[in-house]
Formats: C-alpha cells, structure tokens, sequence
C-alpha cells in the first residue's frame, strides 16, 4: 500500500502537468492555480502520510521498493523504472513537496495575472514530478531521467517570458551548462554499466563496496562529480545560475534554490560509498564546495540586482553542502539542505514581493526604506536572511552551518577556516542586502500589497527557516539528534563534535559580518552606488568564468562553424561537379565540326594503337 | 506469405488509382482519399502481418518466396524478421503525417504527388522486406526515381540542383553496391558452381579477408551515403532543404533509415568479420559524423539545413551502435532510428508549415512566432527537444544504448560521442529560441501581413500521436527492443512451398 | 632483288602520290592521280596480277578518274582558287598531318620489317584472269551478288544526292 | 631475274597510305581530300594484290575487285555530293570553315 | 543456285528479293505506301524466317563465308526489329517522294545483316561498305536541309578514311596469313606478332570508327545531328548492333583476357568511350548530339561485355544490344514524334502538353541510365556481372563513374520535361504508327525490365552452349564455342 504512494505521489503533478498543457491556455487562471498548487498539495499529503508511516514502522531493510516496468533489457545490460524510498529520498521528498507546495500557492498570487499561467503551471508541476522521479529513482538511469527532466522543466521556466531574447538566452545557457555535466554524467554512467551491467544503486553499492578492483570508481565518481557540479552550479560549471535568475522568481525559488539545484548534492549522498572508496574524489568534492563557496560569496558582496544576490548565495550554500559531502559529513550536508530549502526559498519569495510592489525593478539600490511599506515582507526576508547568515540558537541555518563546520573541521581544519571566512562573507552580504533594500532613503514608492496567497507561504517557511533547525543540535546545546538518526541507517552515525570553541567561532563570525554590514550599509552611511573599482567588477561578473569561456570555447566554436556555415565537404563534391564540367568541355571542344580535325583524332588513335602493338 | 509482396503492391496500386483519380478533374482532393485509404489499408494489411507472423519458430517471422529470373538465381524472395517489422511499421506510421499534413494542400497535380509518395512508399517496404540480392537491390533503386521527381516537381527554389545531386550521390554509390553485390554472387559462383542472389546462400560464400573487406566496403559507401556518414552527407542538407515538406519527411523519417537497415543486415551480417575489423573506422566515422553535423547544425541559419544536419548527427549514433559489434549496439541502433525518423520527421513536418505560412526558412526572418503560433511552437519545441535526447524520449534510449555498446568497445569514441549530445542540446535549443521564441520578427504579425494559421485540430491529433509514440518508445522501449535484433544470416528459414 | 620495271614505277608512283597531295590546281592534282594509277598498274603486273594492272587502267584510270575530271570542270575553278588553295597550304598546317604521317609510316615499316619471305617458292608467280575468275564465280559467287548491292546503294544515293542540284540551288537563291 | 618482294610491294603502299594520310590531314579542299583517300585505297589495293602475290593466292585480286567497286561507288557518291556542297552552300569547298555542325 | 544459297539464312535472299521487287515497283510508279508496304513486308517475312531451317553447307566448314549461328540470329532479329522501327519513324517524315528511303534503309539492313554475319573478309568489307554508302544516301536526304550536305560529306570523307585503314589492316592480315577468314589474326604464326598486331590494331580502327568509339567517335553528333531522325536512329541502333556483331565475331577466337596490345587497346577504348561518351552528352543541349554521346558511351559498356568473356560476357552484350536498341530507338522515335527542335529547351514542359509522349521518352531515357525498372538496369547488371567475373576492376569502376554522369544528362532532359513550358507549344501530333511504336517500345522496355527471365532465357538458347545455367561449370565457355555451331 505505502510502495503504490511512490508512483501516485509522482503522478499527481504528472496528471497536472499533462492536463495543464492539453489545456494550452483554455482554461481560467484560478481553475490553473488550483490544478497546479493542488496537485503538488496533494502529493505533499500523500508524502506526509508516506512518511508517517514509514516513521512509524521502517521496514526492516529500511527502504520501501516499487519496481515499476523493466525500462531497457537487452544483452549485458538491464535497467527498470524503479521507485524505491529510504530516509534520504524521504527527506528530499518532504522537501519538493512540502516546499513546492508552497512555492507553487505562493506562485499563485505572483502569477495570477500572467496570460501563459496554466504553461507555468505546468512546467512547475512537471518539474515537480521530475524532481520527484529523481529523488525516488533507485536505478541510476530512471533518476537520469529526473536529472535532465528538471533541467528541461528548467529551460522551459527560466525563458517563460520568451519574448525577451535574454531570458531565452539565458534558459538556454543554463541548459546547455548543466548538459555539459549531464553529459560527463551519462559517461559516468556508461562506465558504471559497462562494468556492472546494471545501474541499480543498491547492486552498484554492493559490487563497489565488495570488489573495488574490477571498477574504475574513481573514474566514475569524478565522471559523476561533473554532473552534480554542473546541476549544482559549483565551479566551474556555476556560470548559468545567476543567469537563470531571468525566470519568474517562484522559480528561482523552487527550481534555482530549494531544490533542482540541490540534486548535485542529493546524488552524491545517494552514491556515497562510491565516493567514500575514492579518496581523491572525496577531497575533490570538498574543495570543489569551498572554491565555489568563497568565489560566489565574494561575488554576492557586490551584486546590485537583488535576485542575483541570491543566486550567488545558493552557489555558496550550495558550496557548503559540497564541502559537508567531501568531508564526509553526509548529515550536515543533507541538514544543510533541508534548512537551505527553507530559508532560500523564502528569501526568494520575499524578493519575489518586494520587486513585484516596486514595478520589477530589480536593482537594490533603486529600492531602500522598504520596511514600514511591506512589514510582512520585510519580517520574512528578515528571517530568511538571519537564517542564511546563520545567526546563533534562533535560525535553522545556523545548526546546518555549524554541523557542516564541524564535519570540516574533522576533515581538515583548512576547509574549516575557508567554511568559516565564507559565513563570514554571507552575513555580510545578506545583511547589505538587508540595510540596502528596506532600511535608509526610499528610492521607489511601492505600490500595490502582498496578497494572502503570498504572504501565507511566507510566514510558513519563515517559521521553518526560523525553527526548522531544531531537529537536529549541537550536543553542547541540546541534544537532538532527529535527522541524523533518521538517515543513520544510509550514513552510519555522524562523527562526534569538535571543541567547542569551534561553536563560538561558528556563532560570533556571522554576527559579526552582521556588525560589519551594518558599519558599511547602515541608513546613514550607505553607499548608493554599488563599488566600481576592478576587483569589484570582476567579481561582479562571476570572476570572469563567463568572458574565459565565451573567449575560449563559444565564440571559436560559432566562428569557425560560421565560417564553415555552407560545409567545406559540399565544397569537394561541387569540385567533382567542375572537373566533370571541365572535361565535358573538353570535349565539346574536340568536336571542332572541322573534318580534318576529326580526321586527325582518327589519324592518331590509329597511330597510337599500331605503336602499342609494336611496342606489347 | 501473400501479405508480404502485397505490402508492397498495395501502395504501388493505391498510387496508381490515386493518379487515374485525380485525371481530368482539377482540385479535387479525391486523390488524397484515396491516399489515406491506401495508407490505412497498408497498416492494417501490417497487422494482420504482425498477427499472423510465426512466432516462436525462430527469428524468421514470415516468407514468400517465387522465382523471377531463375536463369540468374534470381527470385523474388522476401522474408519478415523482427527488424524488418520493427522498419515496416515505421513506414507506415510516418506515411501517415506525409499524407494527412504535408499533400493535404499540395498544389497541382494532387494525384501524381500521391503517385509519387505512395510508390517510393512501395520501394522502401520491398527494400525492408527483400532477402534476395538482385530484389533487394531493385527496389533499392526503385525508391530512389519517385523521390527525385516529388523534389523535383514540388520542391523549392533550388530544387533542381538538391534532386539531382540526391540522385547521383544515391544512384552512384547504388552502382558501388551493385558491383559489390555481383562480386558476392561472382565469388559465391567460383567456390560453389551455382550462381545465386539469395541472401542466405550467399552468406555462406567463403571468402578470402582482403575480398571480403573490398565487397564489404562496397556495401558500406552505398549505405553511407544513405545513412548519412561524413564525409558523404552533402547531399543530404541540400535535398532536405529543397524538398516538399512531405519528401522532407519521407526522406529523413524513413529513407534515410534504409541505410542502417542495410548496414546492419548487409554489411554487419553478411560480412561479419571484415566488419568487425572495419569498425574502428567506422566508430571514428560515426564520431565524426555526430559531431559534424552538430557543429554544422549550429552553424545554419535555414532551418531546414539545420535540422538535417541535425540528422546527419543523430545518425552518426546508428553507425556507433551497429559497429560497435554487439546485439545491444544494434537494438539501440534500431531505436534510434525509429526514434530519429519520429522527431526529425515531425520536425519537417513543423518547419515546412513554417514555410507554408512565412514562406521563409531562414530563422534570420523568424522570432518570436510562440505568439503568433502557440500550438506549432509548443509541438516544434517538444520536437526539439526529443531530438537532443531528453530522457524518456525514444531518442534517449537509442543514444544510451548505442553509447553503451560503443563506450565497451573504446570508451575515447563513446565519451566523444556523448560530447554529441551537449552539442545538440546547444543546436536545437538555438533552433528553438531563433524560431519560436524572442521578440516578433519586425517582418511578420503586423498590419500589412495577417498572422498565419496556427496548426488546427487535424496537425495536432497526428502530431499529438507522434508525440505519444515518441513518449511510448522512450519510457517503454522493450517490444521495439526484443524485434530490433535482426535475424542472423544463417538461420536459413524454410521458404513456403518452393523447396520439399 | 627487285627488277628494274619495278623499282621504277615505285619512285614513280611515291613521286606522284606527293605531287597529289601538294597541288595548288585541282586538275594538275588529278593528272598526277592519273599517273600514279597507271604506275599502280605497271606494280601490279610486276606482282604477278595482269588482270588487276588491267582493270586499274580501265576502271580506275579510265572510268573514275574521268568522273573527277567532268566534276572538276563542272566546278569552274579559277586563278582566285588557286591562290587560296596557295594560302591554305602554309607550312604551319602541314606539321601535325606530316608527323602523324611519318609515325604511321614508321610504325609500318618496323612491322614489315620483320616480316620473313613467305613460305612456298620464292619466285612470284602469275596469277592470271582464269584464276580471278574462277575463285570469284566459285566461292565467292556471294560476294558478287553483294557488290551489286553495294554498287546499287552507291547509285540510289548518288542519283538521290544528284538530283535536282540546280533547283535546290534556284530554290534557295 | 629477279622478282619484285611482296614486301618491298608492302612498303610501298605503306608509304603511299601514309601519303594519302597526310593529304587527307592536310588539304582543306574536299576535292583533293576525296583524291588522297582514293590514294589510300589505291594503297589497301596494292597491299592486298602484294599479299595475294606473296601466298600465290587469287584471292588479294578478288579483294581488289572488292576495293575497286567500292571506289567507284564513293566516288560517284562523293562526287555528287561536292557539287551539291558546291552549288549550295560552300564554293570554296573549304573544310574548314562555314561548319554548322559542332560543339 | 543451291550452292549460292546453301549456308546461307534464308533472310538474306528475302531481303534481297525485297529490294529487287521495291525496285520494281519505283520503275513503275512511285508511291511511298506501296513502297513502305514492301519494305515492312520483306522486314517481317526476314526476321520470321530466322528460324526456318537453313540449306546444309557442303564443303569444308573453315571455308564458310557466312556462319549463320546463334549469335547472327540473335543480332539479325535485332537488326529486323531495329530497321522496322526505323521505317515506321520514317513513314511520312522524311518529306516528298521517299520510296527511295525505303530502299536505302533495306539495302542498309542487308548490309547490316551480312556484316553480322560474315566470317570472310570479303563479304564483311561488302556488308560493311553497302550499309554505309546506303547510310550517305539516307544522311543526305533532306536536299534542302541546311546541314545535311555537311553532315553527308563528313560521313563520306571520315568513313572512306577509316574504309582505307580498315582495308590496309585487313590487307596486313592477308598478307600475314594467306587467308581472308575475319577473325583477329593469331599472334603464334611464324611472323610473329608484329604483323598481326599492326593489321588488328588498323582493322579496330575502321570498325571504332563505324562503331564511334572514343577517340574515333567525333564523326556521330555532327552527322546525326544533321541526319533526319530515324537516319539518326538508324546509325545509333542497327548499324552499332551490326559493327558489334562483327567485332565481337572477330575476337571470337582470341583470348581477350590475355593482356596483349589488342585487349589493351579495347580496354583503353572501352574507357575513353564510357567517360567521352557520356561527358561529350553532358555538354548538349540537343538532344539527338546528347543521344549520339549517349550512344557513345553505351559501347563504352559493350565493349566491357565484349572484354569479359566466360559464361556471361557475350550474352551480357547481347541482352544489353537488346536493351540499347529498344530503348534508343524509342527515344528517337519520340524525338521524331515530338515535332519540336530538338534541343532540351524545346522539350521543356512536355509533361504537360503531351504527357504520354513525355512519359514513354522518360522511360526510354531511365532505361539508358539503367535504373530500374526498365531493361537498361538488368543489362547493366548483367554487363557488371560478366565485368566482376572476368575481373575487369578498373573499367568496372570506370563504368560506374560515368554512369553517375551520364544518370545527370538523362534526368536533365527528365527535368526539363517536367518544368513549366515558358508558352504554349504547337500540339502538332506525330503519326498513329509512330505513337504506337512508342507505345510498345515502351512497354517491352518496362516490361523486359520487370521480367526478362524471356529475353535471357532467349539469348541463352541462342548463344549455345548456354553460357550460364544454374550449375554452371566453373569452366568459362570459350566464345569460339559459343559463336559457332557445331
């Protein structure tokens, strides 16, 4: 009974999405919120009472299986569609469906105007059935289609508003990025099969942690890495995520924070043994995580566009979950997930209010004094931002953070100090954000109000951002430990805490990026201009990462194919045609219409045949 | 069986009717009546094959078999294996948006267009379907003249240099295949006495390495040209582009695929063992050609051209998964040709309308036409995007497999391969967001010219359908899977009623 | 080796297929074609075939030859002919013809140097009339009946071509 | 006294073969072509009454007959149709010149 | 009489008989019905009497002047069949008073006729030489056409030099052996090679250029563009089947497979013709010069048929000779039909005015470039299959090869059939008898396509021993065995 909600919880939005798109706009803008928004809610029951009881009575082996239909079996190689649910997968599921859910209501008031709703809505309810086909997949190949599935919901969603070249631009770019991963990815998964001939995550656990020999996991995990990085937006596949902030922002929310963007990090949870029997890879991931979680911190710092602001913010949280996964500490990474789901898709929303009041406009520094016009929605950025920061005892994002600095720590104290200089960094770039947008000098009179099918979204996530960390403690503050022994079955227990002067650390550097935010932005003093000097630019820009490979790979890829736009192969053919022409010439011109001419060739076709018989 | 030569009569006589049909009378769309009768007929003429077949008595589903020219060991021998189903019944699915989308609104002289499709229709099921050589090679060519004449007749503006080059680099590696063919039977003659064009004794023929490697690379360039392989694909995106939308789909859903069906039951079959040392060429080949064509792709500014180099591409993946020398190579092959002639078929389908309506291929002169053309711009981007091999398209399984068989063979020409599958994400999303999506083209939807008709219900059911199809095939690929293996070539069945 | 008579008539006729070939004046060309016949007549009696050396008098040297000459008269050639014919007979245009010539010539010569006396008496012998005659009616009986159909094809196409010259000519002037 | 070889009679048709050759390459007027091939069948005569007279054989005269009658006949047709040229189209009788039929 | 008659086929003396009684018949009054009456009549009772027995040669078979075997029966049918298309082309084109014509065109059949089935130099020459004096008077018809004097003293000047050369080499051949048989003269007699060499190497000059084989070839555009159309015909179709009889007779006994100088110089031809032949077509915009390269071309293919002996060479030729004339004829024949000039541009938009014209020449002309389904594909197949089996590699490519440039003119003239006409042509319609000659050409050309398991069944019996049978030996029939009966 539990294993058929698997695919019903998948199907639900499926349906949606089918019917919204049959539909093609047929239908009221209420009757598509209410298909879209409602089927998510529905599959966000379903998973509730899923997960009640798998609470409530884990299987003995602690997964629930549903095979659905043997995908591809032919000779050496067999692959199903198969659903299985552990504690990870049951987290992930809580989180699309319970955050998507919201997003999705929250979507309703953002959108209600939109011609092309019941096409957004569909493309969320597909994305949400992607999403959830991969976070269920058991077999590496169904969750492949999860994979590029939400990449397409993706593309589609970053380009809704198609009429503006840069939006599809941008959808495009994001989707080829992550292709390019995908692509490492599926090569991945070719090793994987051809040495296994299977991809059931299970059976490939179980030959990697009996035979190590006859694999090429580190291959496989650096091939696998690729993917994750380039769904996952790390270096040096992060180029595309600030790009796709070109998507309605309930997108950005769902798809480019809570969750496709956290699939990277699911997977390599999910395939953790394969990692773990590669050291090399584990220390890659690690260092992947902080090189992303420093660069895009610096880069959030002098961002004037609020939602590219978040953007880099999730590539440096997203950061930090890489860095939790190379240090081994699976839970933190996974806790850091889940609190990140929260508190970033709030931020987004409460974004998503303010640049709908202040006419689209996107740029901090033409809003400013926004507080006492929008409370509500200055309360949920608040504690969006708070929970990002990681402010000590009251945020969720604070005992994430501080787990994954403790599983750093244990790792190498190196990681540790980079994790720590980066929430140092992201206190002080949310905190900016924070003074910039709705304290000081109003710069643009809101207009308009939060609707209640805004607002409701926000104060849930705000409270789950604010108390969503309490299900998992620091021993030295209390100990609880919920998470951490639901996914213990997957990651065996979580290594045990540091000093605690490492808790101190990981408490007061926020606050004080706190502190030092407001020295730099606070109403009277700040600057209305974003930073102009050189360091500032570049970081702006991503680092550059944009100009190095549009200089080195795009730009002589287009031009050398421009150049070769009519195909140097038709050039060889139509050579043939000359030649041919040529030598039909030739002998046009042989026929003179002269007698002795003709006589001639007589002449000497006879001569030369006597020579050749004199000559054998 | 009678139903074997039947599929073939069948269309060939439905043309003809269609034809007489169409006499006398101007602008009467009796002809494309009696087109789709015909056309339904021959489906359900397929299934009482499908349902007739014996199976379970090895891989050999159906035969007939009557002498022709027996002085030359020529017969008129036809036999029905999974492959030759899993082709046939592309056939007939995709004459079905040629007839129903593309010859709705031809212009004039409805009835020798029907002629036209109908009979190449007939040439491609006798070459799905013939074991014997000469037969084979008969229809081979037979295909080729009706199809020259729809481009020619119906095509666009540079129709006339497209056919012809479509005809002699077709015709002319035909005549390679012809000596390579008569070298076979020549050899088979030397060794044994007996002068034969079957397919199964021939396979028999001992042959020395270096005669084997010759007669098969003979083989080789006439598919070659027809899958197509780079460097022989020039005269593909010419063709494609000039001809009628339905020659467009005719060509690239399913004539190309005769070529994989030859690579495979001639070349990968027949020769095995030349075959096998051949195919590290031919890997690089096939690399070749996916990346090619996909750069190229990128490349054109017509949209036409650029779906057609965009199957220059995908085919590159049939040419790894038939060389790379496994069953699983070659079933992936096969979906992906099924798969290949769905999208880029229905992809045709889109970019002629789009012809039709702006009377303009050039995506310079396009944009923004979501607006004006919801319904073809929401079916062109599925298309699309099957086409890059999103997972759960048919398309997906037929890359995978093929990449999977290749990558056990030479990891390097697999991950090469699988370097393809970025590239045409990044070409059909570029198709895409230059055709349907952006601002409006200055040109189009203003005062001066009223927007063009969106597809109605008629486009979308059958394009709907292909969708379904494309659906279906990626997410449950087996029963194309388990037929796609092609019988080997010395399971000899028992033809009905010619030998005790 | 060879008799005197014969070597004669071959410089003769070498000397006259030259002058042939080289005249300015059609009937000067003619009167030397007329020599060289007769000389051809005086090798063939020395080869031992009276009747041919014969029948090359009269035929050819008689009956053809006399068509050239009422032809050539028909044409009404004059002194402006002359030099044109002059003018077209510049050194330029000879050299290609007179070296496809001299290899042909050359080539022939290699070949029939190496050719042996025939096997059989060395002396010729004369093979008259009678012979010609009997090997003609007797196997060759069908070859006569053949060349009245080739002489009846030369005379049907030659009267149709010959017909009515002089309306074509009014009928096109 | 010594007899004349059917070789030396070989040679000299050889050389008055070639000679007609070169009259036909060489004159631009038909008439004179018509003339040089009448030297070269006069030499394919020669050749066959030589090989005749070499195997003792009546059948090189009988070839001869053959070759004598075609030239008569060629002749005749030849002729006429030079006048005909003559009287129509082309008085110089040039070869060279005034060819509708090429290319 | 008996032993004028005895060894020969009766069709002869009919076609002689014929010719005397049309004669008869123009001494006593002119008229061209009576006359074409005549002259089919004799056509038809010839080609029916192919198969009546024939009276016994007496004496020594070596002394035979004429060997009426399989293969001259064969090529005698065709020659029949091809000359009473020619009439029916002819009949009411060719202007006033053309009861002559048709006296011509019978003396060029006899002398086709005997030239296919000489085996004597002598009688040979003759055929030869009355086939081509009959073709001066039928190229010269037209009086007041503009090219047709031109045409003739082309024909005339270039056909007596190449009667010269031929008559020399056939002399050095004489003088080699003694004999007069016409059969390439042996490279083992006591003169050793150079002799026999020079004569083949001269004689294959005469019969290349009555065939048009490249470099001799560069006489047939110009006179068949100048020639009235079934003329044009004639020379494409009978004589080219009498020329090949005759040189596939000559090198009957020679073994061609031995690379000496006269496989050489064939083979070299061979090659010049497919790729001269069909280059020379690809620049015409007439489409009787595009025919004449065509025509050229084609004996490009034969001559590989002829070059490939063993158990398909000759019937590979032979079943082509029989594709090639129906279809050539067949394309002349709507040439003539058409009553337009006869360039490409006059033939554009023939699908519209006359469909059915347009449609048989189609036929016709995929027939040429051997695509299927009409009978120049099985031919080329088989020419192929006698090529692969006698290992002719490189003229096996170089037939492919030009056959993709020969597959480029014919469906040029396919498509400019096809485009819109830029007016409205005169519908003037052709003869009732020359529509039905294009209708049955046509359909045996489709149809011989289709099933030609007949016409090889034919050729097989005819050509006996049966060069190829199902368990053929792995022997190669020698072609002398194949050309004379026992």
């Amino acid at each position: 009974m539990d294993a058929l909600l698997l695919p019903l919880i998948v199907f639900c939005p499926l349906l949606a999405a089918g019917i919204l798109f049959v539909s093609a706009g047929r239908m009221p803008a209420r009757a598509s919120c209410m298909i879209g928004a409602g089927s998510v809610g529905l599959s966000a029951l379903l998973a509730g009472r899923l997960a009640a009881s798998f609470l409530a009575a884990p299987l003995p082996a602690g997964t629930l299986h549903m095979a659905l239909w043997s995908w591809m079996r032919v000779e050496g190689f067999s692959t199903r569609i198969a659903f299985a649910l552990d504690p990870l997968s049951l987290v992930m599921m809580l989180v699309v469906t319970g955050v998507g859910f919201l997003i999705l209501l929250y979507a309703c008031g953002y959108m209600h105007d939109d011609p092309d709703i019941a096409r957004f809505f569909g493309c969320m309810t597909l994305f949400v059935a992607a999403m959830l086909v991969l976070v269920f997949s058991s077999d590496l190949l169904s969750l492949y289609i999860g994979w590029e599935g939400v990449g397409i919901c993706s593309y589609l969603l970053i380009g809704f508003w198609h009429t503006d070249t840069a939006n599809v631009v941008a959808a495009r770019k994001a989707f080829i990025v992550t292709r390019i991963g995908d692509a490492a990815m599926l090569c991945g998964l070719l090793l994987l099969a051809t040495q296994a001939s299977t991809l059931d995550i299970a059976a490939l656990l179980h030959i990697v942690a009996t035979g190590p020999a006859q694999l090429l996991p580190a291959t496989a995990a650096f091939l696998l890495l690729g993917g994750a990085a380039a769904k996952s937006a790390q270096v040096p596949l992060q180029t595309w995520l600030p790009d796709a902030m070109a998507g309605p922002t309930p997108v950005s929310a769902l798809i480019h924070a809570a969750t496709m963007v956290t699939a990277g990090v699911y997977l390599i949870a999910r395939l953790h043994p394969l990692f773990m029997a590669v050291p090399v890879a584990m220390k890659a991931v690690a260092l992947v995580g902080l090189i992303t979680l420093l660069l895009a911190a610096g880069s959030a710092l002098v961002q004037t566009d609020i939602k590219r602001i978040l953007a880099y913010s999730t590539m440096s949280q997203i950061g930090y979950m890489f860095l939790a996964l190379g240090s081994g500490a699976w839970q933190a990474a996974i806790f850091h997930l889940v609190t990140h789901a929260f508190f970033k898709a709030l931020l987004f929303m409460a974004a998503g209010a303010v640049i709908l009041r202040v006419h689209h406009r996107q740029d901090i520094y033409q809003m400013g004094g926004l507080a006492p016009a929008m409370p509500v929605v200055f309360s949920a950025f608040l504690a969006g931002a708070a929970a990002l920061a990681g402010l000590p005892l009251l945020t969720a994002g604070f005992y994430s953070k501080e787990m994954i600095l403790q599983g750093a720590w244990h790792a190498n104290p190196l990681l540790w100090a980079g994790a720590l200089l980066g929430a140092f960094a992201t206190a002080i770039y949310i905190f900016r954000c924070v003074f910039i947008v709705f304290l000081g000098t109003r710069h643009t009179e809101p207009t308009g109000r939060t609707g209640a099918t805004m607002a409701i979204p926000l104060a849930c996530l705000a409270i789950l951002a604010l108390a969503g960390g309490w299900m998992e403690m620091p021993d030295t503050i209390a100990p609880v430990h919920l998470l951490s022994h639901l996914l213990s079955p997957l990651f065996g227990t979580a290594t045990a805490e540091g000093p605690s002067w490492l808790l101190w650390a990981g408490s007061l550097v926020p606050l004080a990026g706190v502190g030092v935010a407001w020295l730099l932005w606070r109403p009277r003093t700040q600057a209305r201009t974003a930073p102009e000097d050189a360091i500032a630019r570049l970081a702006r820009t991503g680092w550059g990462f944009d100009t190095l490979y549009d200089t080195l790979l795009v730009r002589p890829f287009i031009t050398l194919g421009r150049l070769n736009q009519s195909d140097l192969c038709d050039r060889l053919s139509d050579a043939t045609a000359a030649t041919t022409r040529a030598g039909s010439r030739m002998l046009s011109r042989m026929q003179s219409g002269q007698v002795r001419r003709y006589a001639g060739w007589i002449a000497a076709g006879t001569v030369v045949a006597l020579c050749l018989g004199i000559r054998p | 069986m009678i139903a074997l030569p039947a599929l073939i009569l069948l269309p060939a006589t439905g043309g003809l009717t269609a034809w007489l049909s169409d006499r006398g009378r101007q602008a009467s769309s009796l002809s494309w009546w009696v087109a789709i009768t015909t056309i339904l007929l021959q489906a359900l003429l397929l299934l009482f094959i499908t349902c007739t077949a014996e199976w379970g008595h090895g891989p050999w589903l159906a035969h007939f078999s009557t002498p022709w020219i027996p002085a030359l060991g020529i017969a008129a021998r036809m036999d029905m294996d999974g492959l030759s189903l899993v082709m046939l019944w592309l056939t007939t699915l995709l004459s079905f948006p040629c007839v129903i989308l593309s010859a709705r609104d031809v212009g004039e002289q409805p009835g020798l267009f029907h002629l036209l499709l109908l009979a190449t229709i007939a040439g491609i099921n006798g070459v799905f379907l013939a074991t014997d050589l000469f037969l084979f090679f008969f229809f081979w060519e037979l295909m080729l003249v009706p199809m020259y004449v729809l481009i020619l007749q119906w095509g666009h503006e540079d129709r006339r240099r497209a056919a012809i080059k479509f005809f002699l680099f077709t015709q002319g590696s035909g005549l390679l295949m012809l000596v390579a063919i008569l070298g076979l039977v020549i050899l088979h003659q030397h060794a044994t006495g007996i002068v034969t064009f079957d397919y199964f004794v021939l396979a028999d023929t001992p042959l020395m390495p270096t005669t084997a490697m010759v007669l098969m690379l003979g083989f080789f360039v006439a598919f070659a040209v027809k899958l197509p392989v780079v460097p022989l694909h020039v005269w593909l995106p010419d063709t494609h582009t000039q001809a009628p939308t339905a020659g467009s789909v005719l060509l690239a859903g399913i004539l190309l695929k005769t070529g994989g069906y030859g690579l495979i039951r001639f070349v990968a079959l027949l020769f095995p063992e030349a075959a096998a040392r051949f195919a590290p060429v031919a890997l690089a080949l096939g690399v070749a050609g996916i990346l090619y064509g996909a750069w190229l792709s990128l490349a054109q500014d017509d949209m036409k051209r650029l779906i057609a180099y965009s199957s220059v591409s995908h085919l590159g993946f049939v040419l790894l998964g038939i060389f790379s020398g496994s069953p699983m190579g070659m079933r992936g092959a096969v979906v992906q040709m099924v798969a290949h002639g769905l999208s880029t078929g229905a992809l045709f389908v889109i970019a002629g309308s789009l012809q039709d309506r702006l009377h303009t291929r050039d995506m310079r002169r396009m944009g923004g036409l979501w607006q004006a053309l919801p319904h073809l711009s929401s079916v062109g981007l599925f298309f699309a995007i099957a086409s890059l091999g999103l997972p759960g398209m048919g398309n997906f399984v037929g890359e995978f497999l093929t990449l999977l068989a290749t990558w056990r063979v030479s990891p390097p020409m697999a991950i090469l391969g699988t370097a393809g599958l970025v590239l045409s994400a990044v070409y059909s999303l570029t198709m895409v967001g230059r055709a349907f999506l952006g601002p409006p083209h200055a040109g189009q939807g203003t005062i001066h010219t009223p927007p063009p008709a969106d597809f109605g219900p008629r486009q979308m059911t059958v394009l709907s359908l292909t969708m379904a199809l494309l659906l279906l095939l990626g997410t449950y690929p087996q029963p194309v899977l388990d037929l796609s293996l092609p019988a080997p070539a010395h399971a000899t069945p028992q033809p009905e009623g010619l030998h005790p | 080796m060879s008799d005197l008579p014969f070597i004669l008539f071959s410089l003769v006729a070498a000397c006259a297929a030259i002058m042939v070939v080289t005249r300015a004046v059609p009937v000067h060309a003619l009167l030397y074609l007329v020599v060289l016949l007769l000389s051809l007549a005086g090798i063939f009696q020395a080869l031992g075939a009276p009747f041919a050396a014969m029948l090359e008098i009269i035929i050819y040297a008689g009956a053809v030859m006399v068509l050239f000459v009422f032809v050539v008269m028909m044409l009404n050639l004059g002194r402006t002919d002359r030099d044109r014919e002059r003018h077209w007979m510049a050194p330029g245009i000879w050299i290609g013809p007179a070296i496809l010539s001299c290899l042909l010539l050359a080539a022939l010569c290699i070949t029939l140097r190496a050719l042996p006396p025939a096997a059989g008496p060395d002396t010729l012998v004369s093979i008259g009339p009678q012979a010609v005659g009997i090997m003609l009616y007797g196997p060759y009986v069908l070859s006569v009946e053949l060349a009245s159909f080739l002489l009846l094809a030369g005379l049907v196409s030659a009267f149709h071509i010959g017909r009515n010259i002089r309306g074509t000519v009014t009928g096109e002037a | 006294m010594s007899t004349p070889s059917p070789t030396e009679a070989l040679l000299l048709a050889s050389i008055l073969f070639a000679t007609g050759l070169l009259g036909v390459l060489a004159r631009r007027n038909l008439l004179l072509m018509l003339m040089s091939i009448e030297i070269m069948l006069n030499a394919a005569a020669l050749a066959f009454i030589a090989a005749g007279a070499r195997w003792h054989a009546a059948q090189g005269q009988v070839m001869f007959l053959m070759i004598l009658s075609l030239a008569a006949a060629e002749a005749a047709v030849g002729l006429a149709i030079i006048l005909r040229l003559h009287a129509a189209g082309r008085p110089t009788l040039d070869a060279d010149t005034g060819n509708r039929l090429k290319g | 009489m008996t032993t004028l008659l005895s060894g020969l086929p009766p069709s002869l003396p009919i076609l002689s008989g014929g010719i005397a009684l049309l004669l008869l018949c123009i001494a006593w009054r002119r008229s061209e019905g009576r006359a074409i009456v005549i002259a089919l009549a004799t056509l038809l009772l010839a080609f029916a009497s192919l198969w009546w027995p024939l009276l016994p040669w007496p004496g020594d078979p070596m002394g035979m002047l004429f060997v009426p075997d399989g293969w001259f029966t064969y090529i005698a049918a065709l020659i029949l069949l091809s000359s009473t298309a020619t009439m029916i082309m002819a009949w009411r084109e060719t202007g006033t008073s053309s009861d002559e014509f048709y006296l011509l065109l019978l003396l060029g059949t006899l002398g086709a006729l005997v030239m296919a089935g000489s085996a004597d130099m002598v009688i040979f020459f003759l055929g030869l030489e009355t086939l081509s004096l009959s073709l001066l008077g039928l190229i010269a018809w037209r009086r007041t056409h503009p090219t047709a004097d031109e045409a003739a003293i082309k024909y005339l000047i270039l056909a007596g030099l190449s009667s010269a050369i031929l008559l020399f080499g056939l002399a050095l051949s004489h003088a080699d052996s003694g004999s007069l048989r016409f059969a390439a003269p042996s490279l083992e007699g006591p003169e050793g090679p150079a002799l026999p060499l020079a004569a083949t190497a001269l004689v294959l000059t005469g019969l290349f250029f009555k065939l048009s084989a490249v470099p001799f070839h560069t006489w047939l555009p110009d006179v068949m563009e100048g020639a009235p159309t079934p003329v044009a015909s004639f020379i494409a179709v009978t004589s080219k089947i009498a020329l090949f009889a005759a040189l596939a007779r000559y090198f009957a006994g020679a073994d061609l497979l031995r690379p000496d100088a006269a496989g050489t110089e064939l083979a070299i031809v061979a090659l010049l013709s497919m790729f001269g032949g069909n280059l020379l077509a690809l620049g015409q915009n007439n489409l009787k010069r595009l025919l004449a390269g065509s025509s050229i071309a084609h004996v490009g293919y034969l001559l590989l048929a002829l070059l490939s002996p063993g158990p398909f060479g000759l019937a590979s030729a032979a079943i082509y000779l029989a594709a090639y004339a129906a279809a050539t004829s067949g394309a002349f024949a709507a040439l003539g039909g058409a009553s337009v000039p006869a360039d490409i541009a006059g033939w554009r938009g023939m699908f519209r005015h006359r469909p059915a014209l347009a449609f048989a020449m189609a036929i016709m002309l995929i027939s040429l470039a051997g695509i299927p389904p009409a009978i120049g594909f099985f031919a080329k197949t088989y020419i192929v299959i006698a090529g692969v089996s006698a290992r002719r590699i490189v003229l096996l490519v170089a037939l492919v090869a030009s056959s993709i440039i020969g597959l480029y003119y014919y469906l040029n003239v396919v498509r400019a059939m096809m485009e819109p006409a830029p007016e409205e042509h005169r519908a003037a319609r052709g003869t009732p008898a020359n529509a039905g000659l294009i209708a049955i050409l046509a359909i045996v050309t489709v149809l011989a396509g289709l099933f030609p398991e007949t016409l090889v069944r034919q050729t097989h019996s005819l050509l006996r021993p049966a060069p190829i049978m199902r368990e053929a030996s792995l022997r190669p029939a020698a072609p002398h065995d194949i050309l004379y009966r026992e």
